[in-house]
């Protein structure tokens, strides 16, 4: 056998003989893991004084029972999650093209100022004269994002994009009843995020939906017909969710600001424009930023983030509490509605506190390490990243919107799977087997089996390069109909197939004491 | 530029591939006006790592961290010991820089935590069922009205005057929008009458136990009060760590538990990231907002786990979602449940004991001061004093001095001259003997 | 199909069908990984201004031409390393019974201390002034390990285990010039780490092997029977190096010292009796202690660590710089040989500044966190478990040196493996597909085919029982000449076998520019 | 025990397995008089995490960490910026808790950055073949003149007087033994003629550049009078980053290359762990010592990495061994290798030469207070100045002013009272103006 220099091999090795499983179940560095609660034995992993205490200052509400927590030692608990790790997919492992999550370089750094401990053992309430460093930092950040965006004003306190949605929506809200309106209606185009419709309505709103284009941008006139008295706003992601640069958004930013309506933008994909296109200079009235996906804290398996919401003149006064000011004496928080500076009219409260400070320091640092030319390259990186992969793909695959360019993602199709018994889901599963975490599936809904790849500025040219060349040959695989790869896919993940509708079907949502177990059956 | 691994070269070469002249040739469709030269934005240029690593700490170090000095705030946000194994832990890669675990084959570490945290949080308040997080203490109430609203089909809230004042106005800005939501009046240190206030169009009554001025609370009339009138009980817990030595809510009737999971697993954070827990009863189970995490069998029959029940969700259920939450609170999630894994059983008990210790404790030495009068007569580790003075300037004289005195009542309702004496004071394992002894001075010194 | 409650699979999965090997090259999680200089292309990691300098100070010496460094972006570099990293086996992971080298729990608390900045970031030659908490460290550290050893003195700079052999050895060479002899004769037992006999050699001695008695333990009468008026020392493994706690010692002792020579005690198994056995009883004049594994400095992949050697009355005067002392105004370190105090007669210096800071603050957070009884039990528990195993497995393995007990190391040889056709090395490597790193083999060299397995006091019982019933079990099918795990094992690892003759024929010990290769050729 | 995972009902079941009454008849072999009881030890009983962290911590605080001050100390340790990437790291459980790679099939990750590192290595000083670390710069040097006594079977070798004084002292301990060892005597600041005392029975030259005194030496006249002797020219480099601006040592003739490798990807740790870096002639190969990785292939034709030619080492030759070597600087070469693979070409010449600007402008600084002498005519980033004034008192004045100037020389070389005005004084890319201004005020005042 032969081998290349990167020590790839040429053929597949001898595989284990497949008559025989391992003793232990496990495959070399791969571990099976039970639950914790099938680990614990009684043994702890701290080690705390057996303190009593008399019941005089407990109301009467002692614990009765036991709680029915495992116990396991601390070397026990370390090797559970380092093993459950080694069971996940990362950024700092391989190219997470999941398209409008922004799967970026996160820095050490970050998180190396995260932790220090005058931001992450700071607490929210300290008297502010201790905590002026701290403000000071919030402020910095408030002028980045004001100046990235060109709008006057940001609310904080909102603690991720969906939640920024809401804290938008209620400035709008009231906005319009501070003009003795109600206006009910809001207008999301089909091609929206989830969040934006489930928001609308969480903010007691209702949803009208706009159609996109055959070419993937929403259809304005369709939008400006849909204009009435009784529309609160428009929620218009831009770029939008196919990737694409909503060229007409001036145009209906200004029949929406006629109709008396406010121009909500969801702006998830602002890593494609940041530090080239302000979106105050294109009407919007307010806009979050997910902190998580354009400035980089690292996704965690889900969160936390932060959605920090930009806002116009409009709606400036709206933001809701905790207010930042600066007095003679520094920095200071208003953190009640009764205290609001005057010409202010906060809508309320998004959540105990001032927001989320963790992500606050890593954004800060982001932007400082970056500086705005940074954040202007980072763009056009990105940008370029993704025109660079539709490009290199749109012989095999098939693009739905054409020859681009394209902003931050390269949306594709399914139609090029028709015919071959490759699915979507089949074409993503193969990518696992070959190292990659797949793109985002069946989203946008606009299009039939989308798959949106969005690499993002922070890979390198021979990486674009090398999944370039395993997506070229997967597609043409599947369209020559050679589907092995694809059946049955992932064949060398720590799981294959799971079953979903089983899950659902009889949910087991949490692991059960054999008693609880036994009771319920 | 650091962290961007493009070389102009490569630029040139991916552009010849695209066809594009230059990049700006691939933001054709932003309208010309819009597309901003470098100088349009008047902010700094990019900088070493060096370099901004010295810009925060100067920052940081302006503040007064919790651990720099004898320390006594609570009111929502709990200082505790977390062990060095945490963040160790929660800095793997792998967990760090996953996203959410729609992928379940290469996805299975964050699945299984996330599946032992809902088991763990489940457990802790005494519930059936509890969801994978949700952003913090505050919103996880809101969502939890918002969630009896609907089981309901009424609008009204009664929110007890014992709810964090910050929970409660969380709450009136969200589910406000869906029906009167009353706050009732309460003196600090003693229950307020809430069942008289239940009627046939309440969806839910909200109590935290132990309540924003410490006092625990006996939910159990209330539930049944609450259930005799077809009202929900949700239950709010500010301090999780009480939970291993109070009652559970589960175990007094509650419908559903909201609960702040900070105080294990995750730092102060200035306020956030927290972390959201989420717990109610299994019947409700299609009413619950946030992610879940389930138990299934993979191809080849392996256990694994899934997201499931996703059809409640944003991204599948659009404006019929039970919530519009995506971006949870993911790695606090699993701070905590390392953490708890590490406390287990015996150490959370005995962690919750000593709590209750150093509150006793110090409340003792407090209210031994002339003028001081505690005015908590159950709390677990968090009470509130009268001072003969306003609270307020007190604490500010005290952090001069570099004590940091506890949460001045008025700073959570400043409208309210009748609570300017009151100040609120939390002890935790993380309080030395040392501690008590430099506030009972200061404190002496101040009020003198 | 059907599963076991652990998510373990009953059978084998269904494999990739063997014919296909994977586009990438890469499988899964599993990603292949070139060198550093293939993946550099010209980016930088870092961002520092492009300062120009004069020649003026330069001595003429400006570096001429280019280095040759690859020069990757940071997440470039993490990915690189996290790749790495996953083709790794590590404690954390698994149990890592490698005997000898006591792999135990690695407490994360332990890190965080050392990284504090008035450790990590102090530098050796700060004024004292500044520094006198670290003395503060070294002083109470130097405090337990007298206290543990029962020896009135300690020297602190010795950077590893046989490093510390070399400064007890030295610190023998110059007693004995003292006493104006000159002995060069070193008896080393045959059992002895390679590490004793190239000591001797390196300290200019010659060595004399004393022979092992069939029992394990070292033949004290053949010992005694070497000493003479040439012997300098003996260097006695205690626990030896067959797990078994050398019980002549005190006898050995006394004849080591009535002939006028000294007797060396090679610390590294002081984990099996810290807190139980003062080596200062046994008439130990010199014993090194390997901080890295009694406690509990990470391994780091073949360091760092420290050998502090703690010194008899006898040996005590001889000390080498730098010496720790207190006087009126703190700790002072004496770093100059001409600056001895009074009655000492330092040998030397056996490094640059004062020794393993890093691994000493990590050592003496162990020991705080463990105090004295945690000490005590930890070695209880090392012996406990290693014992639990032996019982466990003689039945299927053989035990050299009968039914035990053994301390804190179990060792089998290959005597069950005879006429197999199965190796003490393949069955190591079917080990590695089981999720098991190998125990040590081939050593201790006074048993064929060694197999020693130390499992330390970290294993929880579940972990020792899952061990041992894989161990049972391939012992048992290697006995009934079921082969085919063997042959040819790993078949699950990232590597299979690796051609260690072809390595060391040709040896290719580093990258080299594609001009600098063609140029040899 | 928080870290240990046995239980008393686990240890009961062991002992039961194994037919022992109790954990000391497992012991039995030990003379019952050693067998002690607890209380012979003299010792604090276990304590929690948070108490430990907090005595620790209290140490540590009453040190002055490098960061804390304007700093100035080098004379063989230097303060450098290490990107947070790499602490990040090397903490990878992976890396962090593995054994030196004796199972290589299971060890890449450790074998492939031991690879990449010997690469790097031989890079940076020119150098045919690199090992994979030593302890540190001073053992490096040490085991250089073993090799050369071994290579040329003599035993005498020549050290330079601008040799750290350390270093000398740490070869003529071990390499003493096999010969005698000379130390040139030499004037701060200048290069002595030791070409003058090269003869036959000399076994190497040992002359480090930049020197203690931080003189930048001409190694290559040394080399030749060497070679035409029969002896080798053993360099050495305390301060690595010099690497990047200065012609390398084997681009000079040198033979063996000892250096100190701290500067890059490691903290200062007050004097240790550090990593001993070492590169040869690859005719020497065989006499190496320590570890030495090579290239291979696996079973399957893959690229593969072992540690190779041991036969070298101890564990395989053991009093034959060309050095007795075993653990060695595993984790500190990883931090080595991975802030350079960082820096790259690009990144380390430009930080070699903001050092030496850095320095330049410091003498400037210094030279023009009036009094002080910069003695060092050609420097990298550390040179050395004559003050009016013993130099130790002034560093212990500037101290107490929390301005921590440099290494005066009577540190390293007490007993010389020729030296007692020289001050040695570094500066790095993480001295700012500030720091210049507050040394020079500082002095100013101390010398006034
Ligand atoms: C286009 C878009 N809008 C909104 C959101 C919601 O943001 P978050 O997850 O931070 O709540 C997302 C996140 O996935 C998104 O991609
Ligand atoms: C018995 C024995 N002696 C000595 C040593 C050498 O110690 P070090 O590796 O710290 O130099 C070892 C290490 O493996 C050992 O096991």
């Amino acid at each position: 056998m032969s081998m290349n220099n990167q020590g790839r091999p040429t053929s597949s090795g001898e595989a284990f003989p497949a008559s025989i499983a391992t003793i232990s179940g496990d495959r070399g560095l791969d571990h099976e893991e039970p639950l914790i609660f099938e680990l614990g034995h009684g043994a702890a992993g701290v080690d705390l004084p057996d303190v009593d205490v008399a019941d005089a200052r407990l109301g009467g509400q002692r614990r009765k029972g036991a709680i029915g927590l495992p116990g396991l030692s601390e070397p026990e608990v370390i090797r559970h999650y380092v093993r459950l790790s080694r069971m996940n997919y990362a950024i700092d492992a391989g190219l997470y093209p999941l398209g409008s999550c922004t799967m970026k370089h996160n820095p050490r750094l970050n998180e190396k100022m995260a932790r220090l401990p005058g931001f992450g053992d700071l607490h929210p309430l300290a008297p502010q004269s201790t905590t002026q460093g701290a403000l000071e930092l919030i402020s910095q950040l408030m002028t980045w994002l004001t100046g990235l965006t060109g709008m006057p004003a940001v609310a904080m306190s909102p603690k991720a994009g969906a939640h920024g949605e809401l804290c938008g929506l209620l400035a709008i809200r009231a906005a319009i009843a501070a003009r003795g309106k109600n206006r009910k209606r809001i207008l999301v185009p089909e091609s929206a995020h989830g969040t934006n419709p489930a928001t609308a309505a969480f903010a007691g709103f209702t949803v009208d939906e706009v159609p996109a284009k055959p070419n993937g941008h929403v259809d304005a006139g369709a939008l400006k017909a849909k204009l009435g008295p009784d529309v609160a706003a428009i929620m218009l992601t831009n770029p939008n969710t196919c990737g694409l640069f909503e060229g007409e958004v001036k145009e209906i930013a200004d029949a929406v600001h006629a109709a008396g309506a406010y121009f909500y933008c969801d702006g998830a994909n602002f890593n494609a424009i940041a530090g080239k296109v302000r979106p105050g200079d294109l009407g919007v009235d307010a806009m979050h930023i997910n902190l998580h996906k354009t400035f980089s804290t690292p996704h965690g398996g889900g969160g936390p983030g932060a959605g920090p919401v930009v806002l116009s003149e409009r709606l400036a006064a709206y933001a809701p509490i905790p207010l930042l000011v600066a007095d003679g004496k520094g920095l200071r928080l208003i953190e009640d509605m009764t205290a609001a500076p005057d010409g202010t009219k906060p809508f309320g409260r998004m959540c105990a506190f001032h927001g989320q400070m963790g992500m606050f320091v890593r954004a800060l640092t982001y932007m400082l390490s970056h500086g705005r030319d940074g954040v202007r390259q980072a763009s056009e990186d990105a940008v370029l990243s993704a025109n660079y992969i539709l490009a290199s793909l749109k012989d095999v695959m098939s693009a739905p919107f054409g020859d681009g360019p394209c902003m931050h993602e390269a949306l594709f199709d399914d139609a090029f799977l028709e015919g071959t018994g490759v699915t979507t889901l089949d074409f993503a599963k193969a990518m696992i087997d070959e190292g990659y975490h797949p793109m985002t599936m069946y989203f946008p809904l606009v299009v039939h089996g989308a798959m949106l790849i969005e690499p993002t500025e922070s890979e390198s040219k021979a990486s674009l390069d090398r999944f370039i060349h395993v997506l070229h040959t997967l597609a043409s695989e599947a369209r020559a109909k050679k589907t092995e790869r694809f059946a049955g896919a992932p064949h060398l993940a720590p799981r294959r197939r799971l079953d979903e509708t089983a899950a659902a079907r009889k949910p087991v949502l949490r692991w059960k004491p054999e008693a609880l177990k036994q009771a319920a059956e | 530029m650091r962290y961007l691994p493009l070389t102009p070269d490569d630029r040139r070469a991916m552009l010849a591939r695209i066809g594009a002249q230059d990049v700006d040739a691939l933001f054709r469709d932003v309208p010309k006006p819009a597309l901003a030269p470098l100088s349009v934005f008047n902010l700094p240029d990019t900088q070493g790592e060096m370099e901004v690593e010295r810009a925060l700490s100067k920052l940081a170090a302006s503040n007064v961290a919790a651990g720099a000095a004898p320390f006594f705030c609570g009111a929502g946000a709990y200082k505790h010991h977390v062990p060095s194994a945490v963040d160790h832990l929660i800095q793997r890669s792998e967990f760090l820089t996953s996203y959410t675990p729609y992928q379940p084959e290469i996805a299975q570490g964050t699945l299984q935590y996330l599946f032992e945290f809902q088991s763990q949080v489940a457990l802790l308040t005494g519930m059936e069922v509890a969801n994978a997080s949700l952003y913090d203490g505050s919103t996880a109430t809101a969502e939890a009205v918002l969630m009896a609203q609907r089981i309901t089909k009424r609008g009204k809230a009664i929110l007890s005057g014992g709810l964090h004042p910050h929970y409660a106005e969380t709450v009136e800005t969200v589910a406000g929008l869906f029906g009167p939501m009353t706050r009732s009046a309460v003196t600090p240190g003693s229950a307020e009458d809430i069942i008289a206030l239940i009627d046939e169009d309440t969806a839910c009554v909200v109590v935290q136990s132990p309540d924003v001025f410490g006092l625990i609370r006996n939910l159990r009339p209330i539930a049944d009060a609450a259930h005799a009138k077809g009202a929900l009980l949700i239950a709010v817990v500010t301090e999780v760590v009480s939970l291993g030595l109070l009652e559970p809510p589960g175990a007094q009737g509650a419908d559903i538990v909201a609960a702040e999971g900070q105080s294990i697993g995750n730092g102060l954070n200035f306020g956030g990231p927290y972390v959201g827990l989420f717990a109610a009863r299994e019947k409700f189970l299609r009413q619950m907002p946030g992610r879940l995490c389930g138990e299934t069998v993979d191809a080849e029959g392996r256990r694994g786990y899934v997201l499931t029940l996703s059809t409640r969700e944003q991204h599948i259920r659009r404006e019929k979602a039970t919530s519009n939450i995506c971006t949870n609170s993911g790695l606090c999630t699993l701070a905590f449940t390392i953490h708890l894994s590490l406390l287990g059983e015996e150490g959370l008990t005995r962690l919750a004991r000593i709590n209750h210790a150093k509150a006793s404790a110090l409340a003792d030495r407090l209210a031994a001061l002339p003028g001081v009068e505690v005015v908590t007569p159950a709390f677990f580790n968090e009470f509130t004093v009268r001072l003969p003075k306003p609270a307020a300037p007190v604490v500010e004289a005290l952090a001069a001095k570099s004590v940091i005195a506890g949460v001045p009542v008025s700073r959570l309702l400043p409208h309210d001259k009748t609570v300017e004496k009151l100040l609120i004071l939390a002890a935790t394992e993380t309080n030395t003997d040392d501690d008590f002894a430099a506030l009972s001075s200061a404190l002496n010194g101040a009020l003198a």
